[in-house]
């Protein structure tokens, strides 16, 4: 039922889930879960250095491999299989945004120090560019005031890269994280493997990097919603992969739990809902690369996929019974990330209303 | 696109000849279509003493170019007749053939499937039609039910019964039946929505000639899998009105005719699944574009089908994972069903000419509860997704001992 | 699992369900179906004559029975247990309605001509009593103009009772069916066994029975929606039992499919639906009948019936295979039922939202 | 309200007296229920040679209107110790009940509930804790979960299988245990939510005195039943942090801590029911209250829960019905995840102080899958209903075997 991708990404995709089985069992994904960062940053140096997978998308003329947005799917649905607690999200949110600056002087090096690992950035946006982030932004003389209520990696990132709207035209800035005037605060997540911090600005300097128009901002947001929708695809996989597993050895009754109808028939339909949700991320992901307008379909990608996802782990809790509600299965890890998942970027209901607005526009 | 190889370069040549010499739009659709069962061109597939030219389905796919090139009309394809030669064509002796085969391609015989009874839907091997040897011929009896265009069929296939003794699947036989004899009665069927696109067929002392019978007794059911797969394949493309029109020419109003009628019982098949097609535009005549609610069940309508259409464009519905299609189509249907209902709000109430769209919304709502029974209910299909797909343990047998003691309607 | 009505209660159940055993089987139905009226006059003679149920709701002082909310529910659950074709719900209506009128000598002839079922009356409402019904109507110097989509039992009743905002304060006219100037539509219905008609108001001369205020209006409407999903619950409860006892007869596969798991599960999904659907009823007729601010909760009962019923609808379809999608079955008279009722007097939606509005007041 | 009968009166009058002479909210708490054990006005319903009365449950109401009215303490409740009373009642020994239902009333002793395992959680009987006779005392080894309290208990009601050559639930035995004995180790369970309220109970060589045997060997299954019937009585109602605060004195607060230990494990118990409590205003607080889709979620989840409380209320969840509401709770704890995740938006990233409500929030999503699991999963309610209220076939049997040969975890 695999969708047939050409050689190169079925190697690509072979790579990638090699890595994350090696990578991300859950013990180590415990360890990390308990760190300050929660970061796993020998897997993140190997995913940059090694696999070369952080430039992956990057064209070549701008120093990465020139890879487009189905094999980017690839790695986001890989990656969603596990919970391997790296900031590749935010990595792909920056390098995206910032690949939309065409003044290679201003881009040049920012990009080298993001592709190289050396640097991590990641995207902030605001309400005022209409997507559903509370918080908002002001530009003047290039600082920076206003708040911004979750920031993914923002814990940790070096670089944020902010668009702001207000006064002017849309614009992409460059704030250091340490600057004076910008207060952190990270915050308590459900999703202990995918940080958020809250960060407030005051006056705060911002290097200009260049002016975006609405098509560039929502092609930068388009991209981020069809990476996190591969992302959740391979997720909602995962956790049937391990239902059914565990249904088929799981005895009551003195039969696998897996033997009976009602289950069957849930998991058949589980089935459906992923089968549904992959087709929705790859489409969405291949008309990106075609570069077709695709903000419908990426909207429509996240609600089906984040729909397909809290389905699949509400069933697998429930299919596991009450192994399934401790904390030492790994079930609500996976239904952690799958209810931030959920919401990241707009809830579901949100996405409908865009997809709508966007095919009435 | 890639290039035509050679060989297939000098395919095409060859055709385009023979149609430069034989194609005439001024011929009768059947003068024509016995042009064709002659020369093979029409079903480059089967084997040359059977009307065809013995090529592969990529050479086929050649043939079938040259014809749209020129707008030549092809073989009799509309109804069950398809699934009649396919099965011909692997189990039917050199003698059936020879002689049922020309008239399927030819459009001369109209065929019918006799499978489903009223006590065996999802289980269709529990059929209780009989037919029983008099020494000379084989003698049938009982009823069938949902047999599209059997009012207008020549023969059709039948599975039935022949021994009771042996276990289900094992005590059914495949027959070639003539439908226009005396112990044939074909009653129209009337559905909920109003349409009667199908049958029921009745049985009383109707005859089978000894060699109407395909393969042995006792192999009905293994002849009728191959029906079934053919049948499956076709289920989940949805029937358009093909039009193919090149001119005014006679074998063209023929077959447009030929067409009208064959799609006669699907007129309501757009209705059936679920018209996502017309919401919005639904939604801006009665207002319901501007209420958030409607948008959300709107939106949650349209992504299911668009996903439908990405599973199936990417060949991913192949195999028990067809099963994966048909839920999903039902699940489409479903949307269809409460999307229009919320955009229609009080004139969902209506039918016919009162109910918008000249009556296609009530047709909606009034038939897209048949899309997760027919062709396989969903019941069914997540058995088959559950056991082949997910390899979850299979239901507990009841009814693997002789069939005459198996419990049923 | 019956809520314990009293045993004068339980008797008027008993009787109605009696009644309507006898007086509906299929064969009646189909054969009043078919009609032009699409009434089974008899029955409605007897029901009225006979039973009293006409007037049960109506005061004693205003010449009936004197019975409350509670009543008329397990009347209009009985009846919808049934198909029985009678315009008893628009009775219901148009009585309630006249009963709200002080002025005796304005009410009584009017109210003792529909008790005794000499005349039949319906209600209409339009949409500028915020009511989701299309169609608006104005009253100008006691004669009505406007029109309005869908009355019920608007075919055949001899008398409109029509409620009109504009230009002034709510006000409940009577208007003679036969009246110059009102052009009636008989629709086609998908429900055969309820009609309704279409009405076209020009300066119709209308008899002004008296004012009425918001509350009235409101009580007015909140006395249908309740006695409508009493009836929606009967309807859900009739099918569920009906798909009981088809999956406990039907064999396949050489067992009865009431067997199967999948199919017990989903059937005991349903009772829990209809369970629900039925406090609901009651307990909306119950605060009607203590005179409580019924406004929400009678939202809450109308869509929480109609979600019960069209579940069992879609339910008893699926559950019958084949023969469920055919004309000669009962399932789809009650299918058309149940989508009939889910949207008149206003959809599902509608009704959460007005829930939430009356809750936030 | 009627007027009691005159007995009813005599009955109070007599309480009354006796409370006036006995009660006095400067006792220890434990002081005033050795009084209470001693007259027997604590546990009404009780026998008269248990620390009874033995009246009936109406004339128990008359009794508690009476502490009610001036504000005394009843007898411990709190805990699993309902249930062992109940069962002891029922099934124990003499002996048994003089030695255990004392301790129970007064409190002196916590219990807790040995049922469940991690191989046997929806079957229950398949439980595979054993106990072995070693010709003096029962020898029990195994592991349980899911056991409230555990670590406060001084004896715990336990099944343990004590034949493995006969059907499963012919082959358990039920037993009193000593808690604080070498054998046992009480474990700690974390929850999703992050709470522990429940323990792990290991037992190695853990030593039953012959007299705490409950019933005969192999009759444990029917003794479960009646601790089970009890539990499943209680489980629907919501738990509150109970208040009855009359004064400052001793024994009040001595009681107010008796409670808050008691609750402590079920401080989240709200938040797994969904907080629908808390819908609206979380939505004037996000600014949701003003999304017409948000307001379709949280009307939906309001009637959800209105219609499980009438329906309780109504006292319809009786016997089998009984899972009637069970379902619909698990649907209202659904319904309010999703409704307090619409409402949230993005706050329904976070956990703890960073969830709104001081972390309520998070804890209501974290908290919801319990309420389909917890006392019997929806798949054991679904059964129950098909099969009692529905008279629908029941599944069939592969454990009736002896239980050595039935395929288990």
């Amino acid at each position: 039922m695999e969708f047939r991708f050409n050689d190169e990404q079925a190697q690509l995709r072979d790579v990638v889930a090699r890595f994350c089985r090696d990578k991300a069992p859950s013990s180590a994904v415990r360890r990390v879960m308990a760190t300050d960062t929660g970061h796993d940053h020998d897997a993140w140096r190997q995913m940059g250095a090694e696999l070369g997978l952080i430039a992956l998308h990057v064209p070549e003329d701008m120093g990465g491999l020139g890879f487009g947005a189905v094999e980017l799917g690839i790695v986001m649905e890989e990656l969603g299989r596990s919970l391997l607690p790296v900031p590749y999200l935010s990595s792909v949110l920056a390098t995206s945004a910032l690949a939309e600056i065409e003044d290679a002087a201003v881009r040049e090096p920012l990009m080298a120090a993001l592709v190289s690992g050396s640097k991590l950035a990641t995207l902030v946006l605001d309400s005022t560019n209409g997507h559903p982030v509370s918080g908002e932004l002001v530009a003047q003389d290039d600082r920076l005031t206003g708040s911004v209520r979750a920031v993914l990696d923002g814990h940790r990132a070096d670089l944020l890269l902010v668009v702001v709207r207000a006064p002017h035209a849309p614009t992409l800035f460059a704030v250091d994280a340490a600057s004076s005037g910008l207060t952190k605060r990270p915050l308590q997540v459900m999703d202990r493997t995918r940080r958020f911090a809250g960060f407030r600005f005051e006056q705060v300097p911002a290097a200009r990097l260049g002016t975006l128009d609405d098509a560039q901002v929502e092609r930068i947001y388009d991209t981020a919603l069809v990476a996190l929708a591969n992302e959740m695809a391979g997720g909602a996989q995962a956790l049937l992969e391990a239902t059914v597993a565990y249904t088929r050895t799981r005895v009551q009754f003195g039969r696998t739990i897996g033997s009976f109808q009602a289950i069957k028939h849930r998991l058949a339909d589980l089935l459906v809902d992923v089968e549904l949700a992959k087709v929705a991320g790859y489409q969405a992901a291949a008309a990106l690369a075609a570069g077709e307008d695709v903000s419908a379909n990426a909207s429509l990608a996240k609600f089906v996929t984040a729909d397909a996802y809290m389905g699949a782990a509400r069933e697998a809790i429930q299919l596991h019974g009450g192994i399934g509600f401790t904390w030492e299965h790994d079930t609500h890890l996976w239904y952690r990330r799958a209810k931030s998942s959920e919401v990241f970027l707009g809830t579901p209901a949100w996405h409908r209303e865009r997809m709508i607005r966007e095919m009435t526009a | 696109m890639t290039a035509p190889a050679p060989a297939q370069d000098a395919l095409a040549r060859e055709v385009r000849q023979w149609l430069a010499r034989n194609w005439d739009p001024n011929l009768s659709l059947a003068e024509w279509r016995e042009r064709l069962a002659d020369a093979g061109w029409g079903q480059p597939t089967w084997p040359t003493e059977y009307y065809g030219r013995g090529l592969n389905a990529e050479q086929a796919l050649v043939v079938q170019a040259e014809f749209a090139r020129i707008g030549a009309v092809g073989p009799a394809t509309a109804g069950p007749r398809g699934l009649a030669a396919a099965t011909l064509l692997e189990h039917g002796s050199d003698a059936q053939k020879k002689r049922y085969l020309r008239g399927i391609t030819t459009g001369r015989d109209a065929w019918c499937q006799l499978f489903s009874e009223p006590g065996s839907g999802s289980d269709l091997a529990g059929a209780t039609t009989r037919a029983d040897w008099d020494g000379a011929r084989w003698i049938v009896n009982g009823q069938k039910v949902w047999n599209t265009s059997a009012h207008h069929a020549d023969y059709g296939i039948l599975v039935a019964r022949t021994d009771w003794n042996l276990p289900k699947h094992q005590g059914l036989s495949y027959f070639l039946i003539r439908m226009k004899q005396p112990g044939v009665e074909v009653r129209p069927l009337k559905q909920m929505n109003g349409h009667a696109s199908f049958n029921e067929v009745f049985f009383t002392d109707a005859v089978v000639e000894a060699d109407d019978l395909v393969g042995k007794p006792g192999q009905g059911w293994q002849v009728a899998l191959t029906t079934l797969s053919h049948e499956r394949a076709g289920f989940t493309s949805i029937r358009g009105a093909e039009k193919l029109r090149h001119g005014d020419q006679r074998i063209y109003r023929e077959y447009a005719r030929e067409i009208e009628i064959a799609n006669e019982p699907y007129t309501w098949y757009p209705q059936r699944a679920g018209r996502i097609d017309m919401l919005l535009d639904r939604a801006r005549e009665s207002g319901a574009i501007e209420d958030p609610v409607a948008r959300q069940e709107i939106a949650g309508a349209i992504a299911l089908q668009r996903c439908l259409g990405w599973f199936g464009a990417r060949g991913l519905a192949k195999g028990p994972a067809g099963s994966i299609a048909k839920l999903a189509a039902s699940r489409v249907a479903r949307a269809g069903n409460r999307a229009h209902t919320i955009v229609s709000g009080i004139d969902a109430l209506f039918e016919g000419p009162d109910s918008p769209r000249d009556g296609i919304v009530g047709e909606i709502l009034l038939s897209t509860p048949a899309t997760s029974i027919a062709g396989g209910t969903d019941e069914v299909q997540k058995n088959i997704i559950a056991e082949r797909i997910l390899e979850l343990p299979r239901e507990p047998r009841f009814d693997d001992g002789p069939f005459k003691d198996v419990p049923r309607n």
